[in-house]
């Protein structure tokens, strides 16, 4: 059995509203997750431009989520169908690509949900430590 | 059809209804049609040129020279008006500064194929019986017209003029089984590696000379993120594979539900990259989850990406194998 | 007792009904034509199979008196479907008897667009024999 | 170069206990820009104020760092104690150690280091920050409800009441609403009209109060404090300044044959009409759909008997502009269509009615003039029986009724029975019910009464069929206490059926930006917190267009909605959240892709000259957000392909920085 697990970088842009409420609900719950997930506070999910995205993974992230309210359930009223649609033809662009699709997720998080901000939360870094390192969008000037 | 454009042009500029005309002329070379504004009868008599190798799209020099001064005669093809009807959605254009004359179109030759041919010395090309006649240094040679045509051309969707003020030659429809989505089709049977592969081979040949974006009606920006220091993500070289991917993914996002698929990003490409792939890829996607759209075909439509639905697809579902 | 929850089991998942869903209206028992010929009468089935009842119901000749006439699946403002579970327990009690004289194959010569394909097949277990 | 400094709060033991709080400190001190850096036990303390304040002052700070617990608990805080020192409160920036770090994590080294990465997070976006100023927007001091219910009402004479102007815009040619309609309300069982008209009355005199009766919401633009609403007021025929209200027009019309609304269709009214003796105002309206001088030009006897001259046939749609500081929605209900119920009958026998009918059935000024009578032969009813639930508490995916349980039917039914069981002793009444409902003062005991004292037979069980049978409606039902079918001929049949949502609120939602549930109620902006306000700024909610309610707790919530209005328009000005977009004016292609997506309309587009080059001037369309309305959602600064919208303060570099500092 191996020892080291792949530990991956992951970063989860978060809606102001649902899901940052939610990963805070998750604190207060003390339903861990991995350190690894670091979180962005951004006011709506529509805010994420694919370029943020890009630019993660550019960084050295092996995974980025974003997690906004429940669709209908937007503080903006129709910040998150933009959100849906815009990552849906973004993720199906990468696969497209070859880029592994499993690295790019959105979730819809309630306040209420802090219970599934940690289960999102370790699935998706189990999934993205399977892939292992990010290779296919990785920027080698940036690795240390 | 030269002869009947140039008359009809001198027509307009001497009743004064325009006072220039956009148009091509021969570029640097011979087969090599650069797209020109002419701003007198002497000027068009003298360097007008019309043949099959104008694939240029001259939709988006309007941006510009619509906002001079008096109307502007320019002519469009099928698949250009689309453009053109793009840029009018998004306020680019004055429409009543233009005054489009609609000009049948069956396809465009690729010079590339031409050479790929053996023939050099190319000077001219005409149309004769469904067949090129390509004029060379060497002499005239005859190719099957379906040899020389652009690729792009091949898959036509439409040779309907969807906007103009007259027409000349015939208005045709949108071509309902065009295929131009079958090599999308391809590309998605493939596995994840198998595309990666692809897609490195060809994006690792881009030089980043910005011709495609410079070329593109949809990337008419006043200035592209790319190019601004203030935006955090200039870049002006792609340097590595990372850059050469986030240019052309970003492009392709940014015209998503603008771009027409004129063609002429992979038309002008000069490392052969087959850029309209990428546009396709996402005007496909947009068809199957939104329903069909077709940017251009009616300006007050509303963008697959400025609507939504309720009961959209999720992000996660996945669209290829 | 883990036998009655086999049986249970099979009769939810053969059905397809998620019983929960019943407010214990009655409104399934008040439309239903063959009340009087009924020991059990539908909301009964419904709620008897929620209690894992199987075995009492298997043993009641009401499951033969249903006419099959979907009256109790139209009505049913939750959707409940009480019908489909009396027909379970029907195809239970036939299968462990193996009296199942249906032919699969007999069944598509036998479609009609406008009847519910369950009628026939209900009607055709329970007057084959 | 900012001068920051960085703030660690132990939190107690909350986040000292896992994370090393001084070696995130001692980290982050050595972070590029940052001057100062501490831990301290409670940060949020007035002495953790003070330190902070403290440090500002001496170390000449321009940001500030807190890190501690989420920035939804304390931000705020922070952000006054640094304007206390003269730091702009934009200028704090948050990290989350507690919720996102101490709280989720065991291992000491692990949550330290993740600590350290969130504090180089927020440090890089606060060396990108700018000061922000909140701006402020004037109020204008008057108020739309939408609605002339028992809900409009009471909202717009509560806030009449605290000297605030309110108009009132209501679709038919009177307010009452649907309370008008009632006979009797529970559970005290005094008359509707008694109680209602004198509060329409009131509305009516009121001099603040502005009605627009036969008027229509036609556009909505604006945001908090600074609407402007275009309201349609349809043609009437009849000048309302004019009209006296006499009625003699109403007598005299030869058009009798137009089904009354007011008595659901059970009698017929004239073409010329006022829809009841109480209505307000009381104007009468000429109906054009049946109206023969309108239609063939012949005819004009209304006009000729009219001693005010009020008739005016030439009469149009007028539409006025309004400006108000909010908005109420008070758009009622309507019970749905029971035609769908097959196997209740209703649509073929005439005997089956819906409660709302049965209201007007005993009602004194209803088509029976009080007495009840069955609609077939008008012959006294000697047994009759109510279903109840008729297309409540139905599955998501039913057709023919709702989800929810419409609240009301309950009480209302036991009051039916129990008027009939008074006023005709000999009637037999039974009542089929699945569960009867009845929280609220004095309800059960309102219940208790029909059953023990006036004899209302009540049955757990459903009713399955009606079927006409000869004179008479032949019953089928479960009993299923008794484990029985029942075969009741019946006289009468009463369907309780569901309440739904006006038909019309669905497009006013949308005019107003407001958020509607899938059953087409208002979305509240919180369901606990706060009831009676949507969640768009400057729309409030008041009765049954937010919930099913009956008229106590609809009264109620719409002097809670007034409360909330008066808030809204007893300030001078609101100040705005001052994180909305912002278009770069040298980069905007003036495409409208960002108005697209806008869902608050904040986006506005205007030519504007630019220097060209060689002293040239350009004029471009350009794009400019009002930053009133702006609610900084910025779902246009993806849409916007050149990057010439921006969100303040959460801009494109800034969330760049961080993700920079996270994936270092």
């Amino acid at each position: 059995m191996p020892v080291t697990e792949y530990k991956p970088k992951i970063v989860a842009f978060c809606c102001n509203w649902c899901s940052y409420a939610g990963a805070d609900g998750a604190g207060s719950a003390r339903l861990s997750y991995p350190a690894e997930v670091k979180v962005i506070r951004v006011p709506c999910s529509c805010r994420v431009n694919p370029m943020f995205i890009l630019r993660a993974f550019q960084r050295g992230a092996d995974g980025v989520i974003i997690a906004g309210c429940h669709p209908g359930d937007c503080h903006y009223t129709s910040g998150n169908y933009f959100t849906r649609r815009r990552m849906t033809l973004l993720f199906s662009m990468l696969d497209y690509l070859g880029i592994e699709r499993e690295r790019t997720r959105v979730e819809w998080i309630s306040a209420a949900e802090g219970a599934k901000f940690s289960k999102t939360m370790n699935e998706f870094c189990a999934t993205v430590a399977a892939l292992g390192e990010n290779k296919r969008l990785e920027d080698l000037r940036c690795k240390k | 059809m030269q002869e009947m454009m140039e008359k009809r042009a001198l027509e307009l500029l001497a009743d004064g209804t325009v006072n220039r005309v956009l148009g091509w002329s021969v570029g640097e070379f011979p087969y090599d049609m650069t797209p020109a504004v002419f701003r007198s009868a002497e000027d068009l008599k003298d360097r007008f040129v019309y043949n099959d190798f104008c694939g240029a799209n001259l939709s988006k020099y309007l941006i510009k020279e619509s906002k001079g001064e008096g109307k502007i005669l320019v002519f469009l093809k099928p698949c250009d008006t689309y453009s053109f009807n793009q840029l009018i959605a998004e306020h680019r254009i004055k429409r009543e500064n233009v005054y489009v004359i609609g000009i049948e179109c069956y396809g465009k030759a690729d010079v590339e194929k031409l050479k790929a041919m053996g023939l050099s010395g190319i000077t001219g090309i005409q149309m004769k019986n469904g067949e090129y006649v390509v004029e060379t240094v060497y002499g005239n040679k005859t190719v099957k017209a379906s040899d020389a045509t652009a690729e792009r051309c091949l898959s036509c969707k439409s040779k309907k003029h969807v906007v103009f003020d007259e027409l000349i030659g015939e208005d045709g429809d949108v071509v309902e089984d065009c295929n131009r989505f079958d090599m999308v089709e391809k590309l998605e049977a493939m596995t994840p590696d198998e595309r990666f592969a692809f897609w490195r081979g060809e994006l690792s040949r881009c030089i980043r000379c910005n011709a495609c974006r410079n070329v593109c009606p949809a990337c008419s920006c006043e200035q592209c993120v790319f190019d601004n220091p203030n935006s955090g993500v200039a870049q002006k070289a792609a340097v590595n594979s990372f850059e050469e991917n986030m240019f052309h993914i970003i492009r392709a996002f940014h015209v998503a539900g603008r771009c027409t698929d004129c063609g002429e990003c992979s038309r002008v490409c000069p490392q052969h990259i087959p850029l309209h792939l990428l546009n396709r890829k996402f005007i496909k996607d947009m068809n199957e989850f939104y329903g069909e759209y077709q940017a251009g075909a009616d300006p007050d439509a509303r963008p697959p990406l400025g609507t939504y639905t309720k009961g959209d697809r999720e992000p996660n579902e996945g669209g290829n194998k | 007792m883990s036998h009655s929850n086999n049986a249970t089991e099979q009769v939810l998942r053969s059905s397809g009904v998620d019983v929960r869903k019943c407010m214990r209206c009655g409104k399934c028992t008040a439309t239903c034509p063959a009340f009087d010929e009924m020991e059990y009468h539908p909301h009964q089935f419904v709620y008897m199979v929620e209690k894992g009842e199987i075995e009492k119901l298997a043993a009641s000749p009401s499951i033969y008196k249903c006419l099959s006439c979907f009256a109790c699946v139209d009505r049913c403002p939750r959707g409940v479907e009480p019908a489909k579970v009396v027909e379970a327990v029907r195809l239970a009690v036939i299968r462990q008897q193996g009296q199942n004289h249906m032919k699969s194959d007999d069944i598509p010569a036998l479609l009609d667009e406008d009847m519910p394909q369950q009628l026939l097949v209900s009607a055709m277990r329970k007057y084959s024999k | 170069m900012q001068r920051i400094g960085v703030f660690i709060c132990h939190c107690g033991t909350n986040i000292a206990g896992t994370v090393d709080v001084k070696a995130v400190a001692e980290a982050l001190g050595h972070e590029a820009g940052v001057v100062f850096s501490t831990e301290y036990q409670y940060m949020c303390s007035e002495s953790g104020q003070q330190l902070m304040r403290k440090a500002i002052r001496e170390h000449k700070l321009t940001g500030v760092v807190v890190c501690s617990c989420s920035p939804r608990m304390h931000e705020a805080t922070f952000r006054k104690a640094a304007s206390l020192e003269g730091i702009n409160p934009y200028m704090v920036e948050i990290a989350n150690i507690r919720e996102h770090v101490s709280w989720i994590h065991k291992d000491m080294k692990e949550a330290t280091e993740k600590a350290i990465i969130l504090g180089r997070a927020a440090i890089a976006k606060v060396h990108l920050n700018q000061p922000l100023q909140a701006g402020e927007s004037p109020v204008t001091k008057r108020a739309l409800v939408i609605g002339g219910g028992i809900a409009g009402i009471q909202t717009a004479l509560d806030i009449a009441e605290a000297g605030f102007e309110v108009d009132i815009v209501e679709k038919s040619p009177t307010i009452g609403g649907k309370m008008a309609q009632l006979d009797k309300t529970f559970p005290t069982l005094d008359c509707a009209a008694c109680i209602l008209t004198p509060k329409m009355v009131d509305a009516g005199q009121n001099e603040k109060i502005k009605i627009f009766a036969y008027s229509e919401v036609e556009a909505v633009k604006g945001y908090v404090g600074n609407f402007n609403v275009s309201i349609r007021r349809k043609a009437r025929y009849v000048d309302e300044t004019k009209c006296t209200g006499c009625g003699l027009c109403t007598e005299k019309c030869p058009q009798k044959k137009v089904p009354n609304e007011f008595n659901m269709g059970m009698n017929n009214r004239h073409a010329i009409y006022i829809p009841f003796a109480q209505a307000v105002p009381k104007v009468a309206t000429i109906d054009a759909d049946y109206c023969m001088m309108l239609k063939t030009g012949k005819c004009g006897i209304c006009s000729k008997v009219c001693g005010a001259g009020a008739i005016d046939y030439k009469q149009q749609d007028e539409v006025i502009e309004r400006q108000y500081g909010a908005i109420v929605a008070a758009t009622g209900f309507n019970p749905i269509d029971a035609k769908a119920y097959n196997e209740y009958g209703y649509a073929t026998c005439p005997d089956v009615v819906t409660s709302l009918e049965l209201e007007r059935l005993m009602n004194a000024a209803g088509p029976t003039n009080g007495t009840l009578l069955r609609p077939s032969d008008n012959e006294h009813p000697h047994t009759v029986v109510f279903v109840q639930c008729v297309g409540s508490r139905c599955t998501e995916t039913d057709e023919r009724g709702k989800p929810y349980c419409s609240k009301i039917c309950c009480m209302y039914t036991a009051k039916h029975a129990m008027l009939i069981r008074e006023k005709y002793p000999d009637t037999d009444v039974y009542v089929f019910y699945i569960d009867v409902r009845t929280p609220g003062k004095n309800f059960d005991e309102f219940y208790r009464r029909a059953v023990e004292q006036y004899g209302v037979h009540y049955i757990k069980g459903m009713v399955g069929k009606v079927t006409q049978n000869g004179k008479q409606l032949r019953v089928q039902a479960s009993d299923l206490l008794a484990g029985e079918q029942l075969h009741i001929d019946a006289d009468l049949v009463v369907l309780a059926t569901a309440i739904e949502p006006d038909k019309t609120a669905r497009s006013i939602a949308t005019m107003l930006t407001a958020s509607m549930d899938t059953n087409d109620f208002f979305t509240e902006a919180h369901p606990k917190l706060r009831p009676v306000e949507s969640p768009t700024a400057g729309i409030f909610l008041s009765g049954v267009c937010q919930g099913p309610k009956d008229i106590p707790e609809t009264v109620s919530q719409a002097s809670a909605c007034a409360a909330k209005v008066i808030g809204v328009l007893a300030k001078d000005k609101l100040t705005c959240n001052p994180c909305v977009a912002q278009s770069d004016e040298m980069l905007c292609n003036g495409c409208s892709s960002c108005e697209k997506v806008c869902p608050y309309g904040a986006i506005s587009y205007s030519d504007k000259e630019f220097r060209g080059p060689n002293r040239t001037t350009l004029i471009r369309r350009v794009a400019s957000v009002n930053p009133a309305v702006c609610q900084g959602c910025g779902a246009c600064t993806v849409a916007c392909p050149s990057g010439a919208m921006d969100l303040k303060g959460f801009s494109n570099k800034q969330i760049m920085a961080e993700v920079d500092a996270i994936c270092q």
